[in-house]
């Protein structure tokens, strides 16, 4: 109840007086996580969502939108703050790691909008943004199921938990929809920066014969992408593939004149920003509400680049997988205890 | 001109002073405005009461870590493994304070304990491995604390929780936050934390230089031979060194468990508390006062840093850079106190 | 004149000391040339300026009539000019032969010519009599032979001016005569030999000049055979110096250590005493003579706890001690002058005052509750600092920066302190001037004649011919003898500890 | 799996995980063995990662297919450059050496991001084109069983470390150059006073520790990450110091940790598949690298005697 008071006294000293100079008033801010804006994954996404934002409406970097940059956990709550000192109208959080921090901010600050991308936190000024990336995860299951030779394919994760078990979950349930018999390895590094461990996991699978590997774990899928490359250069013609997550991981799997890059997961945080900065600007902010982004919003889809790799035929199930989900026809699971229902059921 | 005692509290503040002028020196060759860089570092960390608070905050678990690194080093044994014992104290106090409903007098308290007996028994195996069968420390400590993360996670995953992420948090009567000082600073999280923090330089302190403990430990440290001559035991006194430190470490863990997190999330990677309280210790010259003011510089350095791109477009690793500087300058003391002198001669 | 070497009124200062002070040393070829100093007296600086390791303020060297400017060791190499140092410069794990050609190794293409080097090695040590084992660890090997090595490698340099820091001061007796031994024939080869030595006995014995320097000044320079003991002693301290202590005759009473059967095994599992009997009265001194390596390391380990016995007994009074800690056993009444100071005796970065209270710092008034009351401690520290003339700026000195008989002074003021039944006193005045050791002499005795046992391990003769009342021969870990000083001498003696047997030694 | 498949698989994986290990870790050794604490391995790891993966993005079209190579060589001349911060501060102004070892890491990665940010404008450089990759070895890659196991898959970077592991030993036991680092590790005035040049050795020695070092690191950075962020090396400049311990500061015991390292990681990894291991719960095999380290030096490694004057700064004329 207080935070009101002590918000406006943080105004009155703030050093910005950004808005009254700008076309509009209106101004947006995100806190990333330790990725940072340039982590050419959903920070960046997130930033890039924010600049176009920024661009279609006219407002100026640091005074219109602005992003703070976190070293370490520790570091959420302080930039969030610093942004709500700035008098920004919204701030966005960007990953799940923010979630406990936004919502202790957003509980002080009641008069600032927050919103959280990958999680859910509670509260009246909050608008949480979630994916369905078990969506695309599943179409990338589907996409999997097809490319096998083997059928074999595996999954990489970076840290075990409920965020990551989505990709898990969606892969899964695709591939078994198109073959209940095909086998899936998930292997988890316990890390988002260890590719030596990334490489490991993915020698070991490929030398069991899994050709498909998808890849849900950061920095450590470096050591997948590796792995895969090393194979294709010493044998063409071996069908070895990786699959990309978060956003079109095509240019990594570039070697020589192919690619092993069979698909990406594509994530669009920058879409989902930017419509919930445009429904804060028209005052329709969706504060209190989840918002789910999915297949349906094309904020998640499966990249199409590697055309000699995703064949006519795969791409025609992906479409025909995708129509179903969409239309409802296929409730796609996002945690292990679905996917086990939902395997049974097949 | 200068006495011992100038010349030894100038060091610090030299190393400091040419730390940040190299930083500027960066800065400028890169095209960016140090003025503007470091008045945002300034703001950054103390451009209000909130930003004041933070700092703070950030100085808490530094504090103990470099106490923890501090105290195994006056001893003579280096523990690296500070990283893994500030884990399993966050984990315990974390766990002691989601786990039982008790009154705060009684929570607290058994919180904080929980972590720093976690964070000992963490130092312990080092301890007595080295002191039974003279493994070396260093590499001890280095796998004890990819096993404390590993583990860690496993707990906070499977055992407390049924595989969530983090913990729920901790019941207000474990939490180390003050509405009090929240609401002096802003809401920032400056917690009662900082308290525990000094009191903990200061038991480091008494301990090492008025008990008979600390005799013990420090000759121990010096010299194992003379004083298992005279009369003392010098295993027990190895072993005692790593629990200690490792309940200092522990401590630091409860800081981020009871006081600015209240709750554990799992970790993809180590949180860099431990590491930084090597360079905290060795910049405070292993002594409880140094070891505060270090702190306190290393937390206004993090703190601070988080502002220089939004205001002035630095990137933030410029703060690591400067900090290796510091840590340069100090360590390289020998040669900045020679200067002194011959300033010294050449002003008579 | 055909000097060899000529330091010409060399100054050397250190911050805040002036170490030496026009000090002149001229060395004849041929001779062996004692330098003579107390403790602290600049003998070692000004061997360290010839070395080429300080380079001094003042003055002039030359060698073999040229002048020579020597910045480096290496220089002094290159000029014919070996070093052993007063503590030895050999690399542990190093064999003999490693140690020995380090920095000028026999190379065979890119590699050490370990062959050849051993062959060098070898011959070099036969040709003066050295007798080492090439092969050798240098750890695995007794000091003396350390020593060689030293001597090795200034001849495997081809060395012909030699100087030798304080050699003897850690050796046996037996192992003194053969170092004395191979400087003659180093002599008889051509070279010459600067030595240093605190033992007056031994410039008399083998110098043909010496070289007295007091407090960094140089004193001058005396022919050997024109001089006497005493003329060095007082031209050294400047004042007279007594030899022999004053003592009266000792009036043992009750038996205060007692040690049956005793049965200790070193840190390899060899067993170093066997079946030892000993006892020790009140109010006398007993010396045990013996060569090192017969046991008496680790007599002396088992009795302070430092080391575990693995049967029979060891009583002081009537209560046994045997294979108690070291804490128990000093707390039952034993004070210890260990062996190695620098090991064992003090906490070297510890200041002098805390180190005055090592053994005794739990207790009151120096700690209550666990708490230190360094008030206390210092102020007790300062007494004892007065009480035993330890030459220290203050008690807040690390004990670091004293010279070693200050160092060994204070030790043997804190053991004393304590007021024990038993002093084990090992090899207390090693290395130490003339002066020192008398006062430490002085102070055992007292000891003694205050009603204290006194256990005295000393490798010199002299000291254990002075200073006992009874004199304990220990060979192979047993005691093979128990004299009274005053019915033997020291060539008797010397056969004992070879070995043999009393009647034996009493008939050659 | 059988038995001979599960070792076709382990063998090279926890060979191409030790490779860059071994050689951070024979760093190490010379490092230590001169008497020069190196906690900043790394930070030589990482600054030899930085250096190999912008180099290699830079001058891929230079120098074609020899780009990693020249990419290796660059990263070790400069961090053998960067080294010399630590031998300066350690060994000319007699700096404690653990503090100037810790300056260096964060140095290395401030430096290091820093620059990324200035030269990429983001946080992280792109993926190398022309990394390191595996070849069979001809001839002896067709030897039954043993060209399976040792002669298939393999990076020559990795056999250039093993190779190495044994050029380092040759040099520091064979050699005078390495029977004088030695000296100066253990005893460095008995090394002066055989005119030995101490500051001169330990110069060298810690220049190429950071030679190894920065080899190590782009070596890491060309065969396993293929680009650079602060996500590249996390901790394996601490293993290598672990390494260098645990083999006792010798290069064919550094060699055998490193390896032995790999072999855990790796059996810890294709552990789920076999069938003994595979109802371990999984945080056990996670572990199990590190609890088999500590086992393994409690149960049979034990007391390791470092060089004697490791740490001690020399001061001439000193005591
Ligand atoms: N490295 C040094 N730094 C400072 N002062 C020194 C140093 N070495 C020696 N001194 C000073 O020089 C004086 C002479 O010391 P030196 O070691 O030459 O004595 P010494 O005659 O060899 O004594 P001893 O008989 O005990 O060996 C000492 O009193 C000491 O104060
Ligand atoms: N590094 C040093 N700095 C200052 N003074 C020193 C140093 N080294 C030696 N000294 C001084 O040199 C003097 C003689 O020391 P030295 O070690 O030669 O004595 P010592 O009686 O020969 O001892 P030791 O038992 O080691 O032979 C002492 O007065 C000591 O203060
Ligand atoms: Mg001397
Ligand atoms: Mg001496």
């Amino acid at each position: 109840a207080c935070g009101g008071a002590s918000n406006e006294e943080a105004s009155s000293e703030g050093e910005g007086e950004s808005s009254e100079g700008g076309s509009t008033d209106f101004s947006v801010a995100m806190v990333t996580d330790v990725g940072g804006v340039d982590d050419k994954s959903f920070n960046q996404s997130a930033w890039e969502g924010l600049q176009a934002f920024g661009e279609e409406n006219g407002l100026t970097e640091d005074e219109g939108f602005d992003y703070a940059q976190s070293e370490s956990d520790a570091d959420y709550t302080t930039n969030l703050n610093r942004l709500v000192r700035k008098d920004y109208n919204l701030i966005f959080g960007i990953g799940y790691l923010l979630q406990p921090a936004i919502k202790e901010v957003a509980g002080q600050y009641p008069d600032t909008n927050f919103s959280i991308v990958d999680a859910v936190a509670e509260g009246d000024n909050i608008a949480s943004i979630t994916f369905k990336e078990h969506q695309g995860s599943f179409l990338a299951g589907v996409a999997a199921a097809h490319k096998t030779e083997s059928n074999q394919i595996g999954f990489v994760g970076g840290v075990d938990g409920d965020l990551i078990n989505k990709f898990e979950s969606g892969y899964v349930a695709g591939a078994k929809s198109v073959n209940p018999d095909i086998e899936v390895d998930v292997q988890y590094a316990e890390s988002f920066a260890a590719a030596d461990k990334g490489k490991l996991i993915a020698s070991n699978m490929y030398s069991k014969g899994i050709d498909v590997i998808y890849h849900a774990s950061g920095a450590t899928g470096n050591g997948v992408f590796a792995q895969a490359k090393d194979i294709k250069k010493n044998n063409p013609e071996q069908g070895v593939w990786v699959i990309g997550v978060d956003r079109n991981q095509h240019e990594e799997g570039q070697i020589g004149e192919s690619n092993v890059t069979l698909t990406s997961m594509v994530k669009r945080v920058d879409i989902a920003v930017q419509d919930v900065a445009t429904q804060a600007m028209n005052g329709e902010f969706p504060g209190g509400e989840v918002i789910e982004y999915g297949l349906a919003d094309d904020a998640i889809s499966i990249a199409r680049t590697n055309e000699e790799a995703l064949t006519e035929d795969i791409l025609s199930a992906v479409e025909e997988w995708k129509t179903k989900i969409v239309n409802g026809d296929v409730d796609v699971p996002s945690t292990r205890d679905e996917l086990k229902t939902y395997v049974d059921s097949l | 001109m200068f006495s011992n005692r100038t010349v030894n509290i100038l060091i610090p503040i030299i190393s400091v002073l040419l730390g940040l002028l190299s930083g500027a020196i960066i800065m400028l060759a890169f095209g960016y405005n140090p003025i503007a860089g470091y008045a945002a570092l300034w703001n950054g960390a103390f451009g209000d009461l909130y930003f004041f608070g933070e700092t703070l905050r950030q100085v808490t678990p530094y504090i103990l870590s470099g106490l923890a690194v501090a105290f195994a080093l006056r001893t003579g044994l280096l523990n690296i493994g500070v990283e893994g014992q500030v884990f399993v104290g966050w984990l315990a106090s974390v766990w002691v304070g989601v786990a039982f409903e008790l009154p705060g007098i009684i929570h607290l308290p058994l919180a904080i304990f929980a972590a720093a007996l976690a964070g000992a028994f963490w130092g312990f195996i080092p301890g007595i491995l080295k002191a039974k069968l003279g493994v070396h420390e260093v590499i001890v400590t280095i796998m004890m604390n990819y096993i404390a993360l590993y583990v860690t996670n496993e707990i906070v995953r499977n055992v407390i929780t049924d595989g969530e992420d983090k913990t729920e948090r901790i019941a207000e009567t474990a939490s180390l936050a003050s509405p009090w000082l929240a609401e002096m600073t802003f809401y920032s999280r400056l917690h009662y934390g900082l308290l525990i923090a000094l009191f903990v330089a200061f038991i480091m302190w008494f301990l090492l230089n008025k008990t008979t403990t600390g005799f013990e430990l420090r000759s121990v440290g010096f010299n194992q031979n003379a004083s298992q001559y005279a009369g003392m035991n010098v295993s027990r006194n190895i072993i005692l060194a790593m629990v200690i430190s490792g309940a200092f470490a522990g401590l630091a863990g409860a800081m981020e468990g009871l006081g600015t997190f209240g709750y554990l999330s799992v970790k993809s990677g180590f949180t860099n508390i431990g590491f930084d309280g090597i360079a905290v210790a060795l910049l405070g010259a292993n002594t409880a006062l140094g070891v505060v003011l270090a702190a306190f510089l290393f937390g206004t350095l993090k703190i601070g840093a988080l502002n220089m791109p939004t205001a002035s477009g630095v990137p933030t690793e410029l703060v690591e850079i400067v900090i290796a500087l510091i840590i340069f300058f100090v360590a390289s003391s020998y040669i900045i106190r020679w200067i002194i002198l011959r300033f010294k001669k050449e002003g008579k | 004149m055909d000097y060899v070497i000529e330091m010409l009124n060399i100054r050397k200062e250190f911050p805040g000391v002036v170490a030496n002070n026009n000090v002149t040393l001229q060395v004849k070829k041929g001779e062996i040339h004692a330098l003579l100093g107390e403790n602290g007296a600049g003998k070692s600086t000004l061997m360290n300026v010839l070395f080429g390791l300080y380079q001094p303020e003042r003055g002039e060297i030359r060698v073999k009539g040229k002048k020579a400017a020597i910045t480096d060791p290496n220089i002094a190499n290159k000029l014919g000019i070996g070093m052993v140092h007063q503590h030895f410069m050999l690399v542990d794990t190093f064999t003999v032969t490693e140690n020995i050609v380090l920095g000028s190794e026999p190379r065979k293409g890119a590699l050490v010519d370990i062959k050849k080097a051993e062959k060098q090695v070898k011959e070099l040590s036969e040709r003066y009599g050295l007798n080492v084992d090439p092969k050798a660890k240098i750890r695995n090997i007794s000091v003396g032979m350390q020593q060689r090595v030293e001597i090795l490698k200034t001849l495997y340099r081809g060395a012909d001016i030699l100087i030798l820091d304080e050699p003897t001061a850690v050796l046996t007796p037996q192992e003194i005569k053969e170092l004395i031994g191979i400087m003659q024939s180093l002599i008889h080869e051509g070279k010459s030999i600067i030595l240093i030595t605190h033992k007056l006995k031994e410039i008399m014995e083998v110098c043909d000049r010496c070289t007295v320097i007091r407090k960094g000044e140089g004193i001058g320079t005396v022919d050997v055979k024109d001089t006497d003991p005493n003329e060095l002693a007082s031209l050294m301290v400047g004042r007279e110096v007594t030899f022999s202590t004053e003592k009266t005759k000792s009036d043992p009473k009750e038996i205060y250590l007692s040690i049956k059967d005793l049965r200790v095994k070193d840190v390899r599992g060899v067993e170093m005493v066997k079946d030892l009997n000993l006892e020790v009265r009140a109010g006398e001194i007993v010396g045990i003579a013996g060569v090192d390596g017969n046991g008496q390391s680790e007599l002396i380990e088992a009795i302070t706890g430092l080391r575990k016995s693995t049967s029979g007994q060891i009583a002081l009074h009537d209560k046994v001690i045997s294979n108690l800690s070291p804490r128990k056993v000093t707390q039952s009444g034993i004070s210890h002058i260990p062996q190695d100071r620098h090991k064992f005796g003090l906490v070297l970065d510890f200041p002098i005052g805390e180190n005055m209270v090592l053994q005794t710092y739990y207790q009151e008034p120096f700690s209550k509750k666990g708490v230190m009351n360094y008030k206390n401690i210092y102020q007790k520290a300062q007494s004892l600092i007065k009480e035993y003339d330890v030459r220290t700026p203050d008690e807040y000195t690390k004990a670091r920066a004293l010279s070693g008989g200050n160092q060994q002074k204070a030790i043997i003021g804190r053991e004393v302190d304590r007021s024990p039944d038993l002093i084990i006193a090992a090899q207390p005045t090693r290395g130490l001037d003339v002066g020192a050791i008398e006062f430490i002499h002085k102070k055992l005795i007292e000891e003694r004649d205050k009603g204290r046992a006194v256990l005295l391990l000393s490798f010199e003769l002299d000291e254990i011919m002075n200073l006992s009342d009874r004199i304990a021969v220990m060979f192979d870990g047993q005691i093979v003898a128990d004299v009274k000083p005053e019915e033997t001498d020291e060539q008797k003696l010397g056969l004992l500890m070879a070995g043999n047997t009393v009647e034996k030694a009493g008939a050659e | 799996m059988s038995f001979f498949e599960i070792l076709q698989s382990i063998i090279p994986q926890a060979v191409f995980f030790a490779a860059p290990l071994i050689f951070t870790a024979l760093g190490g050794v010379f490092s230590e063995r001169s008497g020069i604490i190196n906690i900043g391995l790394e930070g030589l790891m990482v600054m030899g990662a930085f250096v190999g993966i912008v180099f290699n993005l830079a001058f891929v079209d230079v120098f074609g297919n020899w780009t990693p190579w020249v990419s290796i060589l660059v990263a070790m001349v400069v961090s053998a450059i960067f080294a010399l911060a630590h031998a300066v501060a350690s060994i000319t102004f007699r700096a404690d050496q653990v503090v100037s070892g810790v300056a260096m890491n964060f140095l290395a990665l401030g430096i290091g991001l820093f620059l990324t940010k200035q030269w990429y404008d983001k946080g992280q450089t792109d993926m190398v084109e022309r990394p390191f990759y595996t070849t069979d070895i001809p001839v002896l890659s067709k030897i039954p069983i043993i060209g399976d196991l040792f002669f298939s898959g393999m990076y020559l970077t990795s056999y250039l470390a093993i190779i190495l592991a044994f050029v380092a030993w040759f040099i520091l036991f064979k050699t005078p150059f390495g029977l004088r680092l030695r000296s100066v590790g253990e005893h460095p005035m008995a090394a002066d006073t055989n005119g030995i040049n101490v500051y001169g050795m330990r110069y060298v020695a810690v220049m190429i520790s950071g030679a190894l070092g920065g080899l190590g690191g782009s070596v890491f950075a060309l065969t396993i990450a293929l680009n650079f962020s602060h996500a590249t090396i996390v901790g394996q400049g601490f293993m290598s110091l672990a390494a260098v311990i645990f083999g006792k500061w010798h290069p064919l015991g550094a060699l055998g940790a490193a390896l032995f390292f790999g072999f855990a990681q790796s059996l810890s990894i294709v552990g789920s598949g076999i069938p003994l291991l595979s109802d371990v719960p999984q945080i056990f095999l996670l572990i199990a690298p590190y609890v088999l380290t500590i086992l393994a030096l409690a149960g049979f490694i034990g007391r390791a005697e470092a060089p004697k004057a490791l740490g001690d700064s020399y001061i001439k004329g000193n005591r």
